[in-house]
């Protein structure tokens, strides 16, 4: 199966485990990426304060009609937040004829026009739908034997249209750890917001919302936390350290992406391919346990 | 109940005309479920659904200076449980928009971030992390910045070690001359950003 | 299964709860003949699961008890249970329609004497109790069950049990080889009543039903109440069986909602201002919060919200509930919200919560029928070019029992409208 | 009718366990003097049923007494024709299943029903339906030609039956025809009223006489042999109906009462005046004719207002909304500002709301405080509720005041009477405010020559509407039913379904009465009062009593039965002191001879016994049910079912009393605000007239306690093994009957 690969800005710099992880896990599991040529950046969530919608819109609809003029695959967006933008235009403009009018004649300054037939998809929807658990199952060679893990699911790689999974209870990405024979812990905070991209300005509050998430990961027993979204990854990572020093908790706690544990669970090499080595918070010895190396 | 405020229906106006999604507040029938979803309800002036209501009556200073509409983390909790199925961060953000381009920082960091986010996608089309956090701890002057980015030196060591840091500036996307003028375009003819 | 005798001039009424009684009996009683057919094994649909009707705060098996015995007298009704539509096809005053028959595996035989269920040990889940507790696999729907005659799950058919319980009757009464059977109708006019199912509460995921025992809907409170029901009418939490002392209503669940029903059910807040009075007469010191978004008791029914209202332990809170969580431990459930009338935030803790979810209209929905007007949640609209078949009561609009009476009524006369057209 | 009577014992469903069949025969046949006496083990099933119809045809059994289950099932099994006289006894569920098997007591219990039913079944004789020997009328009266009326008209014209319909004005069509749009079903957008075609619908109708600028000047009779005096254009005509709708509909509430600012403010109008503004073009200012541009609706405007009405008028919330739109169709720069307490729009009409919503009408939660005038334009002071602050509209051109509906039954002020003398309450002058439930309390509209009053009896808030949730329709005069806004408030959508209905019972009462059957809630009973002339003593306590106004009076005092208006209660029976009211199979002696067939034991046997006079409906049903959840409970009670526990006569106490009986308890309906009596008052009477009967007691030195009346619902079966339980300690306590043995 052939797909686009938008990864956007973060997986080439903060998120870049997540980037490596992923490729080597989706190439096992049959899947071939292409990349959308000359693509731009989604104007993520805070665009907003320099942009007006419009421009927002013209910026997402540039990157559809550049991967629609190559072909007609379908377009992975690993970042939760590059998924919500893209995803969200996409749908305005295959609903709204005047807006892709009107999004099209500003495109038309560089030749192109969008006709609204690809399909966005986030990670977790193409391996649970397209690849499915059985699939995964079959790779797993290194099961992580009852793991227990917290699926941080956060927000934006579901809401606001649940296009694969319950925008209110997601189930999804506990049944992708399943497959690896990881224990997902259920945990409620793990629809509940980090901060997202709105987290370096308002750190002081959104703190309190990444002690919240661990708090909760932590006391229903989880050894370390899968995310999907490289915010979510470093919002619950980085600020470890400064959390316990503001609130007097000791959290110490791995954050993985799911494409990491899906490196380990297939019997990959820890460090090129599941690129355990980017993470600040180490999370070896525990895998490396869980799998019984 | 001492107060006397006046109705004002221009406001409203204002708003539906001028701002981003702003005529959806119309469908708001005020049952409080933005308010109870949001994760940072705790620290708003108002939650959307106040907002809402005040726009209604013309509060323009009210609304426009109220902290909570920068104060979106984009979670879409309030929006996927709307039951009057009001987008409303598509409405908080156009009316952080707003603000805004009027000069009104509320929340000054996250105009700033978002604001230096932007400028740097107008520049390269492409966003790159290290730098725009450089720009952003230094827009307000050389000495907050300092402090600032002292602050975070640590974290970006850690990450540099971690390689999690690119280490070469992010080049111009190839086709930034035509994206610029489409988003200029974008910006001119948009709601709410013509008077940027 | 016999030929039933049937002619253009008989009326068919698909749906024996409240409407299709309704409609069937005020027919007849003016001298038409009417078929009545009822899925269940028993008359009396939805009205039968409630404790108690508002305002009157009286049983709903009252008024059943009369409908029951005007109909017992009434040569010109006769009623088949468990039975369905299976086509319809025709027209105005000449309608063809077939009728499944399903097994019910005990016969006109069954004098009720229970001894069946006595012997059987297979317990299934009760769906008279929404699955709250278990009944025999032979079983009576309910004590008043209307005609009152035993019922045998399919499930234990073909099983030894099955055989024991046949063997325990002394009036040969069970037929374990019954089967579907089908029969076909000729009639002039069909009033269809299929009534109502409550909306699916676990669709509201963020209200946690289904996963949370404590969370439960307004019909299972109904049950709940109700003497026959499965705590024999003691009003006690899902989780532990422990006695209520703090209770949530979350109005709107699900109704008046884009995501789910966007139309009001009409019925739900007076449904939980009478579910108040229960708890209230079980509970002296019981605490109970109304959630709400707008009050709606229309007519005369504002003067049960306003004795409601009086009464200082119940409270209402203009707040769209926005989330339930429950504390593992003890059970208790966490809401959270915001109080619009003062802007403050909501986070009350509460033993139990009664979700006041909608009505869905059973309807029309068939493989094969002429088609009839709907809107665009299912209701059935009033075609003044497509006559012949006419809906009666909830598959209208949510309504209650008073309205639905009502318009069964109406219902009535215009199907027999149409047999005397043609 | 020559009677002859078997008895059928069915040996089943435990019966055989419990009793001893044998010696149940015997006293059958030698005591009881029954000619024929069988058992059986399964006596519902086919073989039992040919054993009793191989009786009726070699035997001739006419008379056929089944004891085994209870009436309440196996009715169609033991049905054999209206000819037959079948008496069923008991014996499963209030003998086998609530009494230890083969004891003493079950068996004395058993014998005692079979002698009950045995001489019941011996006193019933065959019923014959009442005709008239005057000629029926199925044609139907309807009183008001708005919606509900025009529609029932129609309704029942295009079943095939002729309606009359009678308009005050001088043309049909009501508020409808005064109307601009309608809003209704599916609620998406305005829709033409329809007046027109309705209107033109009804006068071309051959099967409708339409009567306009007339009035109902008096009618006589009883269902299906009425006789309406109708007052057209100064004629008198006379018309013969079965049955009458009263659709006289509504005025809105007097906004002037309001402090509002209406009948000072020029541009303060009410939600009426705004329709009919509307529906003749330009909706303008009323102070200086220019057209409005911000308009301000004030929702409940004097309803759900203790002071005003204290109920919702249901059709106000979505009628502003409609009015709102009118508005913004007229100048899309208009604001519409919505004042309200509570949004109201029920079911699929949530559609509509949404709609006004999108066209930017502003809703404001809250409750005026103040209306002003300045320069020419409104400033309204609100609190508004969800702001959390005091707030000023200002610039408004006009306020529209939501007004709710007063039913045309409400009298403009309540009538008084000549009270008896000494009642508390009265006046000076011995005056007293007439009762809401009273036939005299409504205003004029149908001139009922009733002994018990002229109009309807009215229910709350002067709305003449059923009282009963199952049976809407249920009005206290025969065959008379309200449809529309008249019996409660409603949109138009409903007012014609509920003609619809209306029409319907219309329809079936002049069936039902042309052939003598009873209607809702004993329907299809054939049976009915007849009165003993020669005995009656004038005293008018059945002409009073009845909770249908069935009996009219003579100038002297005597009764007039009108067996078309009867519900067969059998309140009339329990009133007359001088027991000359009976029905062929339900009279006073009747009930008396089952008392008296009870056998009670001597004093020394320590074996009370207490008789139970229950409601067949509620009471009967919930002791049925505590034996299929096999309860038990003591067993020296007998239950005795009534039609109502309003017909029992004190004579069957002093009966009971002084044969010996211990106590006596009586179980009937709620009563009060609530009541739950389907015969109105059934229950209220009994325990009035128990009241009475304990001052009796006294003087015979009983003690009062002897007789208890308790209310019970059907679905209190839990309590019946406590009630009945309590009650016999409290014999216990007392001892037994001194009558006993005399």
């Amino acid at each position: 199966m052939k797909y686009f690969l938008y990864w956007g800005c973060s997986l080439e710099a903060s998120g870049v485990n997540y980037l490596r992880s992923l490729k080597p896990v989706c190439e096992a599991l049959g899947m071939e990426f292409e990349e959308i040529p000359d693509w731009n950046c989604c104007g993520a969530s805070v665009s907003y304060a320099g942009a007006n919608d419009l421009a927002i819109k013209v910026l997402n609809a540039r990157n559809l009609a550049l991967a629609e003029k190559k072909a007609n695959y379908d377009i992975i967006a690993p970042c939760s937040s590059c998924y919500i933008q893209m995803i969200k235009v996409n749908h305005e403009i295959q609903e709204n004829e005047s807006l892709r009018e009107r999004v099209n004649s500003i495109l038309a300054e560089d030749g192109l026009a969008y006709n609204g037939s690809i399909r966005v998809r986030h990670i977790q929807d193409v391996l649970f739908n397209d690849i499915g658990t059985e699939q995964i199952k079959r790779h797993v060679t290194k099961p992580l034997n009852g793991l227990k893990v917290a699926g941080y699911v956060g927000c934006q790689s579901v809401r606001p249209y649940g296009e694969y999974d319950s925008v209110h209870n997601p189930v999804v990405q506990d049944k992708l750890l399943e497959a690896l024979d990881a224990k997902p812990v259920p945990f409620p905070k793990k629809i509940q917001c980090c901060g997202s991209g709105i987290f370096l300005p308002e750190m002081d509050l959104c703190l309190g919302l990444v002690r919240d998430i661990l708090d909760d990961a932590v006391s229903h027993g989880a050894e370390i936390i899968s995310t999907v979204c490289p915010m979510c990854a470093m919002n619950l990572e980085m600020y470890q350290d400064r959390i316990n020093e503001k609130y007097g908790t000791d959290f110490d706690i791995p954050i993985v992406y799911l494409t990491q544990l899906m490196a380990v669970a297939f019997g990959m090499d820890l460090k090129r391919d599941a690129a355990l080595h980017h993470n600040v918070i180490p999370p070896e010895n525990i895998l490396k346990a869980a799998i019984g190396n | 109940m001492e107060t006397n405020t006046s109705y004002d229906p221009s406001f409203a106006r204002e708003v539906f005309e001028n701002v981003d999604s702003g005529e959806e507040i119309k469908m708001c029938m005020q049952c409080g479920m933005c308010a109870a979803s949001c994760p940072l309800r705790e620290h708003m002036d108002y939650p959307p659904r106040q907002i809402f209501s005040m726009i209604r009556a013309g509060k323009r200073d009210m609304v426009l200076n109220a902290n909570s509409i920068m104060m979106c983390t984009s979670c879409y909790t309030c929006q996927v449980r709307c039951p009057r199925g009001i987008p409303v961060i598509d409405v908080m953000h156009g009316l952080a928009h707003y603000a805004i381009s009027k000069g009104i920082l509320t929340r000054k960091d996250t105009a700033v971030f978002g604001r230096e986010f932007w400028q740097q996608i107008y520049k390269t089309g492409r966003i790159d992390e290290k730098d725009l956090s450089r720009r952003y701890f230094f827009a307000d002057g050389i000495i907050t910045g300092i402090k600032k980015s002292l602050q975070m030196a640590r974290m970006g060591i850690i990450m540099l070690l971690h390689g999690r840091m690119k280490i070469l500036p992010e080049k111009k996307i190839k086709g930034i001359k035509s994206l610029r003028s489409m988003l200029d375009k974008a910006m001119q003819t948009g709601k709410g950003g013509s008077e940027v | 299964m016999a030929e039933v005798e049937a002619t253009n001039q008989t009326l068919l009424v698909v749906g024996g709860g409240m409407s299709g009684i309704t409609a069937a009996l005020e027919a007849a009683e003016a001298g038409y003949d009417v078929i009545l057919i009822e899925k269940n094994p028993y008359l009396g649909g939805r009205v039968t699961q409630l404790y108690q009707y508002f305002p009157k705060l009286c049983p709903p098996n009252c008024g059943l008890e009369i409908n029951f015995r005007r109909m017992k007298l009434n040569p010109r009704i006769r009623f088949f249970t468990l039975a369905e539509v299976e086509k319809i096809s025709g027209e105005e005053g000449n309608y063809n329609v077939t009728v499944k028959l399903n097994p019910r595996f005990i016969t006109e035989k069954c004098t009720c004497c229970g001894k069946c269920s006595d012997v059987c040990d297979t317990e299934i889940d009760n769906p008279f109790n929404f699955g709250m507790d278990k009944i025999k696999a032979v079983y009576l729907p309910h004590e008043f069950a209307f005609p009152m005659r035993y019922v045998m799950d399919p499930s234990i058919v073909g099983t030894d049990e099955a055989k024991k319980c046949k063997d325990a009757c002394k009036y040969d009464a069970i037929d374990l080889d019954m089967k579907a059977t089908t029969f076909d109708l000729n009639v002039g006019a069909i009033v269809w009543a299929c009534g109502w199912t409550p909306y699916d509460a676990s669709k509201i995921e963020y209200y946690g039903f289904g996963r949370y025992k404590n969370v439960i809907t307004n019909m299972m409170m109904e049950r709940l109440a109700s003497p026959n029901g499965p705590t024999a009418g003691k009003i006690l939490r899902p989780s532990d069986g422990k006695e209520v002392k703090n209770v949530a209503f979350i109005q709107c669940a699900g109704s008046r909602d884009q995501n789910y029903l966007p139309y009001c059910s009409g019925v739900c807040c007076l449904a939980s201002m009478k579910q108040s009075t229960y708890l209230r007469d079980q509970y002296p010191d019981c605490n109970i919060t109304i959630f709400f978004i707008d009050i709606r008791a229309l007519d005369r029914l504002e003067d049960f919200y306003t004795k409601v209202k009086e009464d200082e332990k119940v409270t209402f809170i203009k707040s769209k509930i926005a989330s339930i969580t429950e504390d593992e431990a003890t059970g208790d459930l966490l809401l959270e919200g915001e109080n619009t009338n003062t802007g403050e935030r909501i986070q009350m803790t509460f033993d139990m919560v009664v979700l006041a979810t909608g009505m869905v209209p059973n309807s029309l929905d068939l493989e094969s029928a002429p088609s009839v007007s709907k809107d665009e949640y299912g209701f059935m609209t009033l075609d003044p070019n497509n006559t012949g078949i006419y809906g009666a009561g909830c598959v209208k609009r949510p309504t209650d029992v008073a309205s639905s009476v009502q318009d069964a009524t109406g219902a009535a006369l215009r199907a027999i409208q149409s047999v005397t057209r043609r | 009718m020559e009677k002859k009577a078997a008895l059928y014992i069915c040996t089943g469903c435990g019966i055989g366990d419990a009793l001893d069949i044998d010696s149940l025969k015997e006293l059958a046949t030698d005591d009881l003097g029954v000619p024929i006496c069988k058992d059986h083990p399964f006596l519902c099933g086919a073989e039992g049923v040919d054993l009793i119809k191989k009786d009726i045809q070699d035997e001739g059994v006419n008379t056929i007494i089944i004891a085994g289950c209870s009436g309440r099932v196996n009715y169609d099994v033991f049905n054999f024709g209206p000819d037959k006289i079948v008496e069923r006894i008991n014996l499963r569920e209030q003998v086998a299943w609530c009494q230890p098997p083969k004891e003493e007591d079950t068996q004395m219990l058993a014998e005692d029903y079979l002698r009950m039913g045995c001489s019941k079944a011996n006193d019933t004789e065959p019923l014959e339906p009442y005709i008239a020997e005057e000629e029926y009328s199925k044609d139907i009266l309807i009183v008001g030609g708005g919606v509900a009326g025009m529609t029932a008209a129609l309704e029942i014209a295009k079943a095939g039956r002729k309606a009359i319909l009678v308009e005050k004005e001088d043309k049909l069509g009501g508020f409808l025809g005064k109307m601009k749009k309608l809003i209704t079903m599916p609620y998406k957008d305005l829709s033409d009223t329809g007046a027109e075609d309705l209107i033109k619908e009804v006068n071309e109708n051959d099967n409708i006489k339409v009567y306009t600028s007339a009035t109902v000047a008096k009618i006589s009779g009883s269902p299906g042999l009425f006789t309406a005096e109708i007052s057209a254009d100064g004629n008198s005509v006379q018309e013969r109906v079965g049955s009458v709708i009263q659709a006289t509909g509504w005025t809105p509430y007097d906004a002037s009462k309001l402090n509002l600012g209406y009948g000072k403010i020029k541009d303060v109008i009410t939600n009426v005046e705004m329709e009919e503004m509307a529906a003749k073009g330009k909706i303008t200012r009323p102070s200086d004719g220019k057209e409005v541009k911000n308009v301000l609706f004030v929702q409940c405007a004097g309803s759900r207002d203790p002071e005003h009405l204290p109920y919702c008028s249901s059709y106000c919330c979505l009628a502003s909304l409609k009015q709102a739109a009118y508005v913004k169709e007229q100048n899309p720069e208009a604001v519409n500002y919505i004042v309200y307490k509570d949004m109201r729009t029920v079911g699929q009409a949530e559609d509509f709301y949404r709609k006004a919503q999108e066209d930017g009408d502003v809703f404001i939660r809250g409750s005026i405080v103040n209306i002003n005038e300045n320069g020419g334009k409104l400033s309204v002071e609100t609190d508004d509720e969800l702001l959390g602050e005091r707030v000023n509209i200002e610039e408004i051109d006009l306020v529209v005041l939501a007004v709710g509906m007063v039913p045309t039954s409400q009298p403009d002020q309540i009538p008084r009477i000549q009270a008896p003398e000494g009642t508390e309450g009265a006046d000076e002058e011995g005056m007293i405010e007439v009762m809401p439930d009273s036939g005299f309390f409504a205003k004029s509209a149908l001139n009922l020559e009733y002994r018990q009053g002229p109009e309807l009896p009215t229910l709350k808030y002067g709305f003449p509407d059923s009282h009963f949730i199952c049976f809407p329709y249920e009005t206290r005069r025969t065959g008379i039913y309200t449809a529309g806004c008249v019996r409660r408030p409603m949109e138009v959508v409903k007012a014609k379904e509920d003609a619809a209905g209306a029409a319907m019972k219309a329809i079936q009462c002049c069936e039902a009465s042309s052939q003598g059957v009873a209607l809702h809630p004993r329907a299809g009973d054939i049976s009915y009062p007849e009165f003993n002339m020669q005995r009656c003593t004038q005293c008018k306590r059945c002409t009073e009593e009845c909770p249908f106004g069935a009996i009219n009076e003579d100038e002297k005092g005597n009764p007039l039965p009108n067996p078309t208006r009867c519900r067969r209660c059998g309140v009339c029976m329990g009133a007359c002191p001088e027991r000359i009211i009976s029905f062929k199979n339900y009279s006073v002696g009747m009930i008396g001879n089952m008392i008296k067939a009870i056998e009670v034991p001597e004093e020394d046997e320590e074996k009370p016994r207490v008789i139970a006079f229950v409601c067949e409906n509620d009471a009967y049903p919930a002791i049925d049910m505590a034996a299929i959840k096999r309860m038990q409970w003591s067993p020296y009670v007998r239950f005795i079912p009534v039609r109502c526990l309003g017909s029992i006569n004190l004579v069957w106490v002093a009966d009971a009393m002084s044969k010996g009986i211990d106590g006596l308890l009586f179980l009937g309906c709620r009563h009060g605000d609530d009541y739950q009596c389907h015969f109105i008052k059934g229950s209220e009477l009994a325990e009035t007239r128990l009241g009475k009967v304990s001052e009796t007691l006294d003087r015979l030195a009983l003690e009062a306690e002897r007789v208890k009346f308790l209310e019970i619902g059907i679905t209190d079966y839990n309590r019946i093994p406590t009630i009945i339980n309590e009650f016999m300690e409290t014999i216990d306590e007392l001892g037994p009957n001194p009558y006993k043995g005399w």
